[in-house]
């Protein structure tokens, strides 16, 4: 096994697999596979971006590596503390009956911060990062636009020091403008904060400006892995270049 | 033409539209533009009569077709131009469509609408298997008979363009009709939103809030911004030469590789 | 069709499960069922030989299947009260058999008069553009469904019995002499009945015309050229009835509870007033039938519901 | 706030719903300490005395005095209701979170069950209950009790099978929640709105239950006084006296007139 950290994640011939909805309880679930034998490692401090077009699999690849979904073979090593995740929808990831302030504390409390004052501080620290003032702590997330709840979510995420982070898609439900001013939020945080980005999206233009590398998948499998520059000026696979040229 | 001059529409205090001024003409595309609240659907319903019952148009305002006023119609004078004169198509093909009502019939009743003659059933079966064929849907004889939720995304989006068609209005407002849908679909209504347009002369409303999707579309764009039209001209125009500060940062915010490819790298040395 | 089996399954069960939980309830009851008919000085081979006739001294399994094949018989055991001539007592299914079709023709004539009123009533008020007449009607719903039945029954008498004399109070008229008499006579207990259950069902219906009147279909009708009325009756009305036919089925329950309570307001001899008289008197084998006949027909109701949801939802996938 | 206050106040369900159950709170507590008069109390001089000033609702068959016996039996419906609706909505509540957020064979069990006594029509069950057990008030409130713990069960159910595959769960469990603290600190806040509507219907259904149970005799028993009770009594008096039987009946669907409005203007806040 490597003495020093050279991996943060290292993927080993992963199948996943989902139960589609038995007809009822009495039949054995049918198990339908959506990941084929996909190996990959995450280098620490790098964003490895996962692209293809919806369905082919890189949301059940971020599930399995989450830990959310168990039904797989082949091995996941994680060489980093709990990872966290920031997701699609800012409308569904923020508890609607709980104000911003507890929102953000609750990742402290879980991770055994116990004095009340520490945590006020951090949740408020965070806030100015990710560009919301305190005030917003007695805010409820409905009356937050999608973009402020995306940086609520994203300071949720984080405010715990994690090392992964696993974006899902986290622009496509956003405006243009708003999107761009989310990506350089990601990027600043990831420096600020040495953190690794797994940032999985279905659009290729966003995935070359924020990726060091990029993960092509098609119907389950991994088709092309590469440094994004090299893979942008002359793509090996068929599938890669139709999606480049887009 | 269809013209739209100071159009203002106000739902209770606050103003949702104000002094809109646009004009479409027929076999061109009119390109608006716009984040979520700009006005640009309200103004697509404006057109069409289909405010909800709060809104208030304000006075002054004024939506002519070929001269004729349209706004203060009758509802039912309204009712004969929409989907004769002016038919519209919306974003969400998975609800647009009568869940419980078979797609052909859906068809017929756009006909049996506005045709003033239906010689027989066989007539009308005929007329929508024409307008199938025409939005390209696989086997349309199989399609008839279908019930939506049957449908892929894109396959229902086809027949809104078929049904919104089928009565050949003079003009078609498509209120972000790809978005729900992936790209290679899009492309697919795009083409064939453009093929009706050239086949019939029909003047096309086409509103987005993704700028990049005009460039090779649009004749003419509008660029709107919190119920305004700020700014509009000839896609050549809006595109290269640019001229409010709004439409400046829209276009910048389009995912130019180049432009963020640097922001990134000059980050990193930091 | 698939749907279907596997639903047939589900309710077997269901009605499986209720029987054993009928069976059950009835052996946790104190006291012993020899004795109640018997009575107390007994002699007590008398006692012996009656527990043995009636099987109580097997184990409980054998009794359930015992009871259970009896059931599927129609026979449902003895009453402890009602005697069939001298020393016999009357079989319960001979019992209820003269009752059943009251209560029948109650819960079918107050079904008949919540679909007859409450689908015009819902469409004027999911339809209608005066928010006046909106407020009106939900004022009188709220009003009718805080009306217990047992209440509206004595008004409905007072008023329709006594002042108006539409039909005289108490006067029931066995379907066997006067069949016309009374049908006459059971629409009042039936419209007791149903009152209420016509307000929730009418603004059941009001507010699923309301949810389908803000689907883009409807949007998307009206640019067609559509009018009003011809959205409201050709589009909205078929979309808006799908779940008001379960909510009809979900209601078959409050049907029976509200028939048992009116039957003893209005006097009626149907299994409902048996079931509140075998109550106090104890006599459970009667109660036990009882409970067997209306939860499975409530049962069977939502059965036959789900289905009739599952045929005109066409979008209602295998 | 403001806006939210200025919709509270247009909402005329709350206000006229807020204002009757309030009044019958009041009149629920009174009724426990005081009643003008002994509401046993036989006096057969004063028999079937109309509505008057002496006696606000008159007397009955034995010149008892009604607006008494109309205040003791409201303060016993109401108490009969609130124990019911918190049995059936506590144990209801716990069982539809748990089967609703864990499902699997635990949550078919238990719904099969729950579909069983949904055949049960709500007076039938208690009746069953309390032919077992006997009539009397505590006997009345565990059957009521039992027969809604299905209906609470089943709305919080679905509340959680909605609620349980949101992001904000998925994140609190990646943060280290464990799932009792989803259920009871993350996810019940949001479906506080929809409990407290079932409470006031669960409380509605549970008056005119024991009224019913009351009216059929076999509810409440003397000489606890019951508007249901009150009211079989009365219908016997109906053409000589109907003030007899409309008090009590109209106090019962003003009560429940109340609640159903406060819960429409719950619902639609």
């Amino acid at each position: 096994m490597r003495i020093y950290m050279d991996y943060i994640l290292e993927v080993r011939n992963l199948n996943v697999y989902y139960k589609s909805i038995g007809r009822s309880i009495l039949s054995k679930p049918a198990k339908k596979q959506v990941l084929f034998d996909v190996s990959f490692d995450v280098r620490p401090g790098e964003i490895l971006g996962i692209v293809g077009e919806s369905g082919c699999g890189k949301s059940s690849l971020s599930k399995a590596i989450l830990g959310m979904n168990k039904m797989y073979e082949g091995q996941i090593i994680h060489h980093s503390g709990k990872p966290q995740m920031i997701f699609q929808d800012p409308f569904s990831s923020l508890n609607p009956a709980w104000r911003i302030g507890r929102i953000l504390e609750e990742p402290l409390i879980l991770s055994g911060i116990r004095d009340k004052e520490e945590r006020r501080k951090r949740v408020e620290d965070m806030l100015n990062k990710v560009g919301l003032d305190e005030s917003y702590a007695d805010r409820k997330p409905v009356a937050l636009s999608g973009g402020q709840r995306q940086r609520v979510s994203i300071a949720a995420a984080l405010i715990a020091r994690p090392q992964l982070v696993i974006a899902d898609e986290p622009l496509s439900a956003l405006d243009v403008t708003i999107q761009s001013q989310i990506m350089d939020l990601m990027l600043e945080l990831k420096r600020e904060l040495g953190l690794t980005y797994l940032f999985v999206s279905h659009d290729i233009d966003v995935v070359y400006q924020m990726c060091d590398r990029i993960m092509v998948m098609k119907e389950g499998r991994i088709i092309e892995l590469g440094d994004t520059l090299e893979m942008f000026a002359n793509p090996k696979n068929e599938y890669t270049r139709s999606l480049i040229e887009g | 033409m269809l013209e739209i001059d100071n159009l203002t529409v106000e739902f209770g205090t606050k103003k949702v539209l104000d002094g809109v001024s646009l004009t479409a003409e027929k076999g061109k595309v009119l390109g608006i533009v716009g984040e979520s609240g700009s006005g640009k659907t309200m103004t697509a319903l404006a057109v069409m009569g289909l405010l909800s019952p709060d809104a208030r148009v304000a006075e002054g305002s004024s939506i002519q077709l070929d001269g004729k006023e349209l706004i203060g119609l009758p509802e039912k004078k309204l009712a004969a131009i929409r989907g004769n004169d002016i038919a519209m198509i919306f974003q969400e093909p998975m609800t647009s469509l009568n869940p419980t009502m078979r797609i052909g019939r859906q068809l017929e009743e756009a006909l049996r609408l506005h045709g003033q003659k239906i010689p027989s059933k066989s007539w009308l079966r005929e007329k929508v298997m024409e307008a199938l064929k025409e939005a390209c849907l696989p086997e349309p004889e199989k399609q008839y008979d279908r019930y939506p939720h049957e449908l892929s995304g894109g396959m229902r989006q086809r027949v809104m363009i078929a049904m919104g068609t089928i009565c050949r209005p003079d003009y078609l407002l498509c209120d972000e009709p790809t978005t729900a849908l992936d790209v290679t679909t899009e492309k697919g209504i795009l083409e064939l939103i453009n093929r009706i347009r050239t086949e019939h002369n029909m003047g096309i409303i086409f509103i987005t809030h993704d700028l990049k999707l005009l460039r090779g579309f649009a004749d003419k764009v509008a660029v709107m911004c919190k119920g305004k039209v700020v700014e509009q001209g000839s896609v050549e125009q809006i595109f290269n030469a640019p001229v409010e500060e709004y439409t400046r940062r829209l276009i910048a915010s389009i995912p130019d590789r180049q432009h963020r490819r640097n922001v990134k790298a000059a980050g990193a040395e930091k | 069709m698939k749907y279907i089996a596997k639903k047939l399954i589900t309710l077997i069960l269901t009605l499986f499960l209720i029987s054993v939980l009928v069976f059950l309830i009835f052996q946790v009851i104190p006291g012993d069922p020899v004795l109640s008919i018997l009575g107390t000085e007994a002699t007590e081979e008398k006692i012996e030989s009656l527990r043995e006739e009636l099987g109580l001294n097997a184990s409980l399994p054998e009794r359930y299947f015992d009871w259970l094949s009896g059931v599927m018989k129609g026979d449902l055991g003895r009453s402890y009260r009602y005697k069939e001539n001298l020393n016999e007592q009357m079989a319960v299914s001979r019992l209820v058999a003269g009752k059943l079709p009251v209560t029948l023709t109650l819960a079918g004539m107050s079904l008949l008069f919540i679909i007859v009123l409450s689908i015009p009533i819902g469409i004027l008020w999911g339809g209608t553009k005066h928010k006046w007449l909106d407020a009106l009607l939900n004022v009188l719903a709220q009003f009718s469904m805080s009306v217990p039945s047992f209440f509206l029954g004595i008004i409905v008498i007072y008023f329709f019995g006594l002042i108006m004399k539409w039909f005289t109070p108490g006067g029931y008229v066995s379907y066997k002499e006067d069949f016309s008499g009374y049908i006459q006579y059971m629409i009042f207990p039936a419209l007791t009945v149903a009152l209420p259950k016509v307000a929730m069902t009418a603004r059941f219906l009001r507010n699923s015309i309301i949810n389908q009147l803000n689907a883009d279909y409807v949007r998307t009708a009206y640019s067609k050229g559509a009018g009003r009325t011809r959205v409201l009756f050709l589009h909205v009305l078929k979309n808006a009835m799908i779940p008001v036919v379960t909510f009809i089925g979900v209601i078959a329950a409050e049907i029976a509870a509200g028939s048992i309570v009116v039957e003893q307001v209005f006097g009626l001899p149907g299994i409902g007033r048996l079931l509140v008289s075998s109550i106090s008197t104890r006599d459970y084998p009667v109660v036990q039938a009882l409970m067997l006949y209306i939860v499975s027909a409530v049962v069977i109701v939502y059965f036959l519901v789900d289905v009739l949801y599952r045929y005109i939802d066409p979008r209602v996938e295998e | 706030m403001a806006e939210k206050r200025t919709k509270v106040k247009k909402n005329i369900y709350f206000r006229v719903g807020l204002g009757i159950t309030l009044f019958f709170v009041v009149l629920m507590f009174v009724g426990l300490i005081y009643t003008p008069y002994d509401p046993n109390a036989m006096n057969s001089s004063e028999k079937f005395l109309a509505p008057c000033l002496s006696h606000p609702m008159g007397t009955d068959n034995f010149g008892r005095d009604i607006f008494s016996r109309v205040l003791k039996g409201i303060s016993m419906t109401g108490l009969v209701a609130v124990s019911t609706v918190a049995i059936g909505g506590t144990i209801g509540t716990i069982i539809g979170a748990l089967t609703g957020f864990y499902g699997g064979i635990v949550d078919e069990i238990v719904m099969r069950i729950n579909d069983t006594l949904n055949g049960f029509p709500s007076i039938l069950l208690a009746l069953v209950i309390v032919s077992i057990l006997g009539p009397g008030k505590y006997n009345v409130i565990l059957a009521l009790g039992i027969l809604f713990i299905p209906s609470f069960a089943r709305i919080v159910r679905s509340e959680y099978i909605n609620y349980k595959n949101r992001d904000f769960v998925k994140s609190a469990r990646l943060m280290g929640a464990g799932s009792l603290r989803i259920i009871f600190l993350h996810i019940f806040p949001n479906i506080l709105p929809t409990l407290l509507v079932t409470i006031t219907i669960g409380f509605n259904n549970a008056v005119l239950a024991e009224a019913g149970l009351s009216y059929l005799g076999i509810g409440i028993q003397p000489p606890d006084a019951s508007l249901g009770s009150m009211l079989s009594d009365a219908q016997s008096y109906l053409f000589s006296a109907p003030w007899y039987a409309v008090m009590p009946g109209m106090t019962i669907v003003l009560f429940v007139l109340g609640f159903s409005l406060l819960s429409e203007g719950i619902c639609s806040k």
